[in-house]
């Protein structure tokens, strides 16, 4: 059963975060008032990357990007096998490292200047990643995924707040605007790339793919404030999951970009009081 | 050893639209201090006046700039029948009116596309490009291209717009104007918007002066100058208030292109009303001989054309003074102590054009 | 799969007037929009499948454009935009244009035009993205030659 | 040569041991037992003496590195011994005569810190410390104190900081040995004092093994004030005005603090008549007003482990070799504060003693991790985190759960490897490369690659999944929500990030790839390379074989303190997937270089704007001329400096301490 | 709300259809005055040279003695001069396009005999 | 419209005119510099509102003229551009860049 798991979300994982962001990139074309690039689109530049040579600037960055890579995966099964919710964001911390590591071994302007940003961004959405994960505890008194996703009720009927929070971490997490300060999927950054400047080929295809199952595993998160013992809250989880993507497709093309002062100052007051508060009703109910 | 970082920014940068270098000396992102270093798009062809006569180079003028190459190759036409003594026919004056409020209308959307860009706006670019197509097919339907016109000569213009294809331009301006409101609400009163505006790139009255800045970034810090107001082309005959702001920021910045852009169609309802009807060109006889500084509002401010010549066909000497080349020092100002996420919108809020500088 | 899918553009501007150079970032607005072919302008050379450059070669911007080309990954497509990059333009005989971009690298698509029109750059796009899965087969041809040759 | 008197001191105390045991009729295993024990009192003393006397050279590296040996030898074998015994020992109920020389010794040491005051004229120094000393001795030669307890008590608590002290602490002084020849070499301008300072390093151990192993009060304290003193004279080894100034600074904190614990001692005698610290805490379940001692005990504690309102004399240490920080950051003296603090935790449990201690380490968490971000100098970062990490120490004691014990104790141990191990490291690099600035470690992988590897490790043992310190931090926060607190999960969960942010930017200048020519000389002595690889091995042993370590050591200790015992704290599930993580990252280079991914790739220069020179060092300037580019972390001086963040949190700190010290004993009273 | 005026926009957008030319797919219709190349009607042309003299490139190239005339079309920047000097008016410019390609090619026309067409 | 009012003056009393102008609030619209048969003529433009003066001076090929960017701080550019493409030698610029801030193959290409 586990490894059968795995292995749907090894297979899955891609498939659908690829579907996502092709739509995402459509949608925000239609938002622009244009036509947009072909739904499939993303799969194609993913293999064009895979076919291309890679340039590196030097012999570590492979290195550091693989431990990306596998460690994202190795979240994503985590999660999707029922694992301890607090050790899945600790491996994905521990996975955004490796990125940031990337980054910085590349010991070039743009691609440092990215990762302190990235840096920067991971403290920013960190607190309200664990206050979601302490949130589910409190909700159903497990961190295992497994026994949260059996819940009778399910957790955001406890979690309004820290749903909203979690929301708005979802942003900095897909790299949206307004907080997609480290690298951006829109041209015309500051930073060039940001982190990725100096990865390129199939490397860079390993980061986009990391993205999709990364992405995967976020909604999964989403989806698991959604769901409980019945059957059919799992379907509703699905439509919330895409609506929360798509919600995120819509802020990315209504705010711009902001400083990342005011990303690390409003991300915070959000997860003190959405979630703070959140956490203080919780404990005092429960 | 220092918490400062030394990064080259620049020649080519994605935020930027035209290669301009600067060495920036970073605190974390704080510029602590940006040199700057142009020629990247140098061509010399101010010198080009000793293989072109005189008339051939209205075309090298109007491509010192794509953007602004109308009022190029006016002012340089201007310049020139200035020393000639050359009075062009009313209509003729009409139509570079016209002609020079919709660069101004294309090139100030450009522009907001641009800052929208610069604070990671991805659909305002859009919107405001998307509006900026209007203008240009109306160039196009009008000079027959849509950056670059080859419309002006000396003596007047080469080419005329009838009464249709101006009242079907008038209908268009109405459409843009609807937009344009919508539009500027975006731009003036959303909250996340301003943030990135107000208070960054401040400039105060004095400043403004002192550097020699001109044109939106000058009038954004409280100065009332706008060359239109010394009546060349038709400006004379046509009715308007110089528009500034008192605020000195970005935002005051956004907000005097914004009005003048409203301004600019406004102009053009005039000058579309008063058209008197007649000769478009007259022909001009023999070679200039004298010399005369030219002024003109550009988009982005005032330009210098200076022309110097000798009684042959070849002159010799055409300098031009772009508005981009004086609001630099005042851009510099701008710079120091600001965040690095904000230098795309200080290098904008001047609406630098390096080609124009560079010449 | 088709390389010729998911064409990216590193765009820079050499020494154009800007005409050719803002028909290009129009070319990413919305009555264009070449992200229909999967073009995206990415801003940074390692991530760039195709070159667009505008504007003549001068003395100064001659090794940036040198290193921005090393600096993309195989396989690339150069294209000139405008008449500036083609020859140099009207600004040939200038004593800082050193002449068309095929001066410094080796340009495989020029696009006419002063300024470049939108359409006919679509079209130098197109014409590029045909060479891109060429010059891949070519690529993968030579890498398995050389492979066997080990 | 003032600081003799210790030793000699001891050399009585140790004859005194031996008479008494042969009067008592233990068992052969427990004379052992008792043997090794005073042999740990006392053995530093001696060596300490003889190292002194040493002149510097071979002899005194010999007698060094031997004397380690000796003690780390003996705490293992104590250990060994203990846990086949199996449960708590608990010797010398009477020593009258003992008690009388410690107070005579305590006196001697009042001494010293007059004649040091007025030698510095620092006078109010004179009267902190007689003011703590004075009434003791009174009470003691009056004898109004309290009689009976167990003056030495050894327990599993006792063991692990017997470990932690023995076997880090020798660690750092075999690393002294080698350290202090290339310090003095760099540092032409001190006196070279390096006996003294080498053997005021094992006076130090002494006091700590004295100091864990007592259970009397009065002898608690008296170790107490030995490490104090102790350490004033390390933090003023260089005799700068600066350093002087902090030595200064940390004689009167811990002073105050000691005060604190003088008038817990006669609160608990004289009122309470309970003059031993088991007996004390075990009275707190039923004696309303032993909060008084325990809350003053939990002012000392707070002082010597630097919390918030006393946190800046642990950053003036910073001026004293590294050994000495290294030293009182991770295996003593900070240590001996939260030590105290464990041992209080069941009379902090659901109590406003326990609350202040909770809110002040939870407060001084999150303060001290912000603050670690705007720093650049190596050791001040690492003396943040220190603070900050002893908060969460702190505050996991004051919660005073089973499971927050348990969080806490393994805090602990994984704290004083990983971090003895950067201190030791930083050093190293400094010695190097003359300076301890991050900054200056950019590159560092191609630099000095081994040195860089070993600080990797120690970086990634203080914050990463699947490294030591963050499974304890991972319990703590389990704890806190269990507990309620939900001003110390925040607290955790802002504090965390932060953490995050100032080592991840460290670690990001440490892997960056840099020309090679950078490559420096690894100069680094051998007797501190097996210091340094010897703590990286522990490192990653701890981090393999903690849940072996918790069963053996901690969960009987909190089976004993709690009376109860409860499952795992971290599942064995997640115990199995963190070593997963473990071995992939292990295996992870490996497998990189394995799959053909990356043999096509090709090496280019960095991609800077266009302008880049050559290789990746320099780009053309607006001058045309070449520049080198130049990378600096961040440090957000204006959001997170100390100008603006340590003054108000120094003095929210302190309000809150006095506010609530007031309520306890207030309220107590 | 004041942080969403652009949604407005952005949903009109979204349900309306978009913006965008579909050219290749549909070609594009340019305005009659649209400067897209020259065009020299042959039979006209005097050789002169006068349009080669003038045009700032010079991209045209006249020989009498063949009587061809070349244009260089990856150099002509449809500026119009040569439209504008040629006494015979026999240069026009068209809204179409030179085609990018992988050449800077030229072209050549020649003028036809004139009595070869009396002839036929 | 206003007229280009042109000023000759001697090149040696090109600072205290400057100074004339900076203290009758002109601002510096522009220099410019033709290349004469023999040495340069300078023009020197300062703005008040609309109205335009012009500091007009002729030097010989190697004589050299003071910088004006201690009055004018922003004549920098100006100066520099005169320099790197006519070879005029301007002395004391605040920041110089000494012939790099157009880097032309072929040195003053107006000389
Ligand atoms: N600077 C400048 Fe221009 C304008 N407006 C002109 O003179 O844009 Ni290219
Ligand atoms: S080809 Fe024409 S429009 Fe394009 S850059 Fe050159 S001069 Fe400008
Ligand atoms: S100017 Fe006219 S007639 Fe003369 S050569 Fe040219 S095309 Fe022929
Ligand atoms: S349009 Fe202009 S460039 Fe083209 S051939 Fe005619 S004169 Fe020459």
């Amino acid at each position: 059963m586990m490894f059968l798991k795995i292995a749907l979300y090894l297979i899955l994982a891609p498939l659908i975060g690829g579907l996502l962001s092709g739509i995402d990139r459509k949608i925000s074309a239609r938002f622009q008032g244009r036509q947009g690039p072909p739904l499939l689109q993303p799969f194609y530049d993913l293999f064009k990357l895979f076919e291309k040579q890679a340039l590196v600037v030097n012999g570590v960055q492979d290195f550091f990007v693989g431990g990306y890579f596998v460690f994202i995966l190795f979240t994503g099964c985590l999660f999707f096998v029922g694992g301890d919710l607090l050790l899945v964001c600790f491996a994905l911390t521990l996975a955004e490292v490796f990125l940031m590591m990337a980054a910085c071994s590349a010991n070039s302007p743009y691609s440092a200047m990215g990762s302190q940003r990235e840096l920067l961004q991971m403290m920013a959405y960190e607190p309200m990643l664990l206050l979601t994960a302490i949130g589910f505890y409190i909700a159903t008194g497990s961190f295992m995924v497994d026994d949260i996703a059996k819940s009778s009720v399910s957790p955001i009927a406890y979690l309004p707040g820290m749903f909203f929070g979690f929301l708005y971490i979802l942003t900095i997490k897909f790299r949206k605007s307004p907080f997609d300060i480290s690298t951006s999927h829109h041209a015309h950054q500051e930073m060039v790339k940001g982190i990725t400047t100096e990865l390129s080929g199939n490397i860079l295809a390993l980061v986009e793919l990391a993205v999709w199952y990364e992405d995967v595993l976020l909604l999964g998160i989403v989806g698991l404030f959604i769901v409980n013992m019945q059957w059919w809250s799992f379907l509703i989880a699905a439509v919330v999951c895409l609506f929360a993507y798509i919600l995120e497709t819509f802020v990315d093309n209504l705010f711009p970009r902001v400083k990342w002062n005011s990303m690390l100052k409003s991300t915070w007051l959000v997860t003190l009081i959405a979630g703070g508060v959140n956490l203080l009703i919780l404990t005092l109910v429960h | 050893m220092s918490k400062r970082s030394i990064v080259p920014f620049g020649p080519h940068h994605p935020v930027l639209p035209e290669p301009i270098h600067l060495d920036l000396v970073l605190e974390d992102e704080k510029v602590v201090e940006a040199v700057p270093s142009i020629g990247f798009i140098h061509r010399g062809l101010e010198k080009l006046v000793e293989k072109k006569d005189f008339n051939e180079y209205v075309y090298v003028a109007e491509r010192i700039c794509g953007i602004c190459s109308f009022m190029h190759g006016m002012g340089y036409c201007e310049a020139v029948e200035h020393v000639m003594g050359v009075e062009i026919p009313p209509r003729a004056k009409y139509l570079r009116t016209i002609w020079c409020e919709m660069s101004r209308l294309h090139s100030h959307l450009m522009w907001l596309g641009l800052l929208a860009d610069a604070f990671g706006f991805e659909s305002l670019f859009m919107q405001s490009w998307r509006m900026r197509e209007k203008i240009l097919d109306m160039f196009e339907a009008s000079t027959g291209g849509r950056v670059i016109f080859s419309v002006n000569k000396i003596g007047g213009e080469m080419k005329d717009m009838d009464g249709d294809m101006l009242k079907g331009f008038l209908k268009i301006l109405n459409e843009i104007e609807k937009e344009l409101r919508e539009l500027s609400k975006t731009f003036l009163d959303n909250k996340a918007v301003n943030s990135r505006l107000q208070g960054v790139g401040f400039l105060t009255k004095q400043q403004a002066h002192d550097l020699g800045t001109v044109g939106p970034f000058m009038r954004a810090s409280g100065i009332d100058r706008d060359t239109r107001n010394m009546g060349y082309a038709a400006y004379s005959d046509i009715d308007f208030e110089t528009i500034t702001s008192n605020a000195g920021d970005s935002y005051a910045r956004t907000e005097v292109r914004i009005k003048e852009l409203f301004q600019s169609i406004d102009i053009i309802r005039q000058a579309v009303e008063k058209i008197p009807s007649g000769e478009i060109a007259v022909p001009v006889k023999g070679f200039p001989d004298g010399e005369y500084f030219m002024r003109v509002e550009q988009p982005r401010g005032e330009a210098v054309y200076y022309v110097k010549g000798n009684g042959t066909k070849f002159l010799d000497r055409v300098r031009v003074r772009t508005p981009t080349f004086a609001n630099l020092p005042g851009m510099l100002e701008t710079l120091k102590g600001s965040q690095l996420a904000d230098v795309p919108i200080l290098i904008l809020t001047i609406d630098p054009c390096i080609s124009c500088t560079e010449r | 799969m088709n390389i010729s899918k998911s064409p990216w553009l590193l765009h820079y501007d050499g020494s154009s007037c800007n005409g050719c150079d803002i028909e290009v970032l129009a070319c990413t607005t919305p009555v264009y929009d070449v992200e229909r072919f999967g073009v995206i302008n990415t801003g940074n050379p390692k991530h760039a499948d195709i070159f667009l450059i505008t504007g003549g070669i001068n003395s100064q911007n001659r090794e940036v454009v040198k290193q921005l080309y090393s600096q993309m990954p195989d396989p690339k497509v150069v294209v000139a935009v405008g008449i500036c990059a083609c020859d140099g333009g009207i600004f040939k005989d200038c004593y800082n244009i050193l002449g068309g971009v095929d001066k410094v690298i080796p340009v495989d698509i020029y696009v006419p035009g002063c300024a470049a029109k939108p359409e006919s750059i679509i079209d130098g796009v197109v014409k590029a993205v045909g060479l891109l899965d060429k010059k891949r087969a070519e690529m993968k041809a030579n890498a398995s030659v050389s492979h066997k040759e080990d | 040569m003032n600081f003799l008197e210790n030793p000699s001191f001891s050399y009585i105390m140790l004859c005194a041991f031996r008479m008494k045991m042969r009067g008592n009729k233990f068992k052969g295993e427990t004379v052992v037992i008792m043997e090794m024990i005073a042999t740990l009192m006392v053995f530093p003393f001696l060596a300490a003496l003889l190292i002194a006397c040493a002149k510097p050279g071979k002899l005194r590296d010999g007698l060094i590195f031997c004397s380690s040996i000796v003690i780390v030898a003996t705490v293992l074998l104590l250990c060994i011994n203990v846990l086949q015994g199996g449960k708590t020992q608990s010797y010398l109920m009477e020593t009258q005569m003992l008690d009388r020389i410690f107070l005579i010794a305590e006196l001697g040491l009042m001494g010293l810190v007059f004649y040091y005051g007025i030698r510095y004229k620092r006078y109010y120094i004179l009267l902190l410390s007689a003011a703590g000393t004075l009434p003791v001795v009174w009470m003691e030669f009056a004898g109004r104190g309290a009689q009976g307890g167990d003056h030495i008590v050894v327990d599993y608590l006792t063991l692990i900081m017997c470990l932690v002290v023995g076997v880090v602490g020798s660690l750092i002084c075999v690393y002294a040995i080698g350290y202090i020849k290339d310090y003095h070499k760099h540092h032409t301008e001190y006196k070279d004092r390096s006996s003294f300072f080498l053997s005021m390093l094992f006076v130090f151990m002494g006091a700590m093994f004295g100091l864990i192993f007592s259970s009397n009060l009065t002898w608690i304290y008296f170790f107490w004030e030995v490490t104090t003193f102790c350490s004033f004279l390390l933090i003023g080894y260089t005799q700068t005005e600066e350093a002087i100034n902090n030595s200064f600074r940390a004689l009167w904190m811990n002073l105050l603090g000691g005060l604190g614990f003088a008038c817990a001692i006669l609160y608990s005698s004289m009122a309470l008549h309970i003059a031993n610290l088991q007996d004390l805490v075990a009275a707190a379940a039923n004696n309303k007003a032993v909060i008084i001692p325990v809350t003053l005990l939990a002012f000392a504690a707070m002082t010597k482990s630097a919390q918030m309102p006393f946190s800046r004399w642990l950053l003036g240490a910073m001026v004293a070799p590294t050994p000495t920080s290294a030293l009182l950051h991770s295996a003593t003296m900070v240590k001996a504060g939260v030590y105290l603090l464990i041992r209080l935790s069941p009379a902090l449990y659901g109590n406003l003693a326990g609350v202040m201690v909770t809110s002040i380490g939870g407060f001084t968490f999150f303060a001290a991790s912000l603050l670690a971000i705007s720093q650049s100098d190596g050791k001040k970062v690492l003396a943040y985190s220190t603070i900050s990490n002893l908060g969460l120490i702190a505050a996991c004691a004051g919660v005073g759960l089973h499971q927050a014990v348990w969080a806490a104790i393994l805090l602990l141990v994984f704290h004083a490897v990983s971090k003895s191990l950067l201190f030791v490291s930083v050093g190293a690099v400094e010695n190097i490369t003359g300076s301890r600035n991050i900054e200056d470690m950019h590159g560092l992988i191609v630099r000095l690659p081994k040195l860089a590897f070993v600080m990797i490790v120690g970086i990634c043992g203080m914050f990463l999944a699947p490294f030591g310190m963050l499974i304890s931090k991972w319990a703590a926060l389990k704890a806190f929500v269990d507990s309620k607190s939900v001003w110390l999960v925040l607290f955790l969960i802002f504090g965390s990030a932060s953490t995050l942010f100032y080592w991840g930017k460290w670690l990001g200048k440490l892997v960056a790839v840099i020309h090679r020519s950078a490559q420096l000389k690894d100069t680094v002595r051998k007797s501190e390379k097996g210091s340094i690889y010897t703590l990286t091995f522990l490192v990653i042993a701890l981090c393999i074989s903690f849940p072996v370590f918790s069963n053996i050591f901690v969960e009987p200790f909190l089976s004993q303190t709690f009376h109860d015992t409860i499952g795992a704290i971290i599942s064995s599930s997640d115990l199995n997937v963190m070593l997963l993580m473990l071995c992939m990252i292990v295996i992870l280079p490996v497998t990189v270089r394995l799959l053909t991914f990356g043999k096509a790739n090709k090496r280019v220069i960095s991609y800077m704007a266009g302008v880049n020179e050559g290789d990746d060092r320099t780009f053309v300037d607006s001058f045309g001329h070449e520049k080198s580019m130049y990378l600096a972390n961040w440090y957000m001086d204006d959001y997170f400096g100390e100008k603006k963040l340590l003054k108000p949190s120094l003095v929210l700190a302190s309000a809150i301490m006095t506010i609530l010290m007031i309520i306890v004993i207030g309220g107590a009273i | 709300m004041k942080l969403l005026t652009f949604a407005k926009t952005e949903l009109h957008n979204l349900f309306s259809k978009p913006a965008t030319r579909l050219y290749p797919q549909e070609p594009r219709v340019y305005p009659e005055r649209t400067r897209g190349h020259v065009e020299n009607d042959m039979d006209v042309c005097v050789f002169c040279g006068l349009c080669s003299k003038k045009c700032p490139t010079g991209a045209i190239i006249v020989d009498r003695a063949a009587k061809t005339w070349s244009i260089k079309r990856f150099s002509c920047i449809q500026c119009g001069y040569c439209v504008a000097s040629c006494p015979k008016k026999c240069i026009s410019m068209r809204p179409d396009y030179t085609q990018p390609a992988g050449e800077k090619s030229t072209e050549t026309f020649t003028q036809a005999p004139k009595d070869d067409q009396s002839a036929s | 419209m206003p007229e280009n009012i042109i000023i000759p003056i001697s090149p040696d009393s090109l600072l205290e005119e400057v100074l004339k102008m900076k203290n009758s609030e002109c601002r510096l619209v522009q220099i410019c510099s033709v290349r004469l048969e023999e040495g340069y003529e300078l023009s020197y433009s300062f703005g008040k509102d609309y109205d335009l003066y012009n500091l007009r001076f002729t030097i010989g090929d190697d004589e050299e003229i003071p910088s004006i960017t201690n009055i004018y701080p922003t004549a920098f550019l100006y100066e520099n551009e005169i320099h790197d493409l006519f070879g005029v030698q301007i002395k004391m610029i605040s920041v110089d860049y000494q012939g790099t801030l157009y880097r032309t193959d072929k040195k003053t290409p107006f000389k």
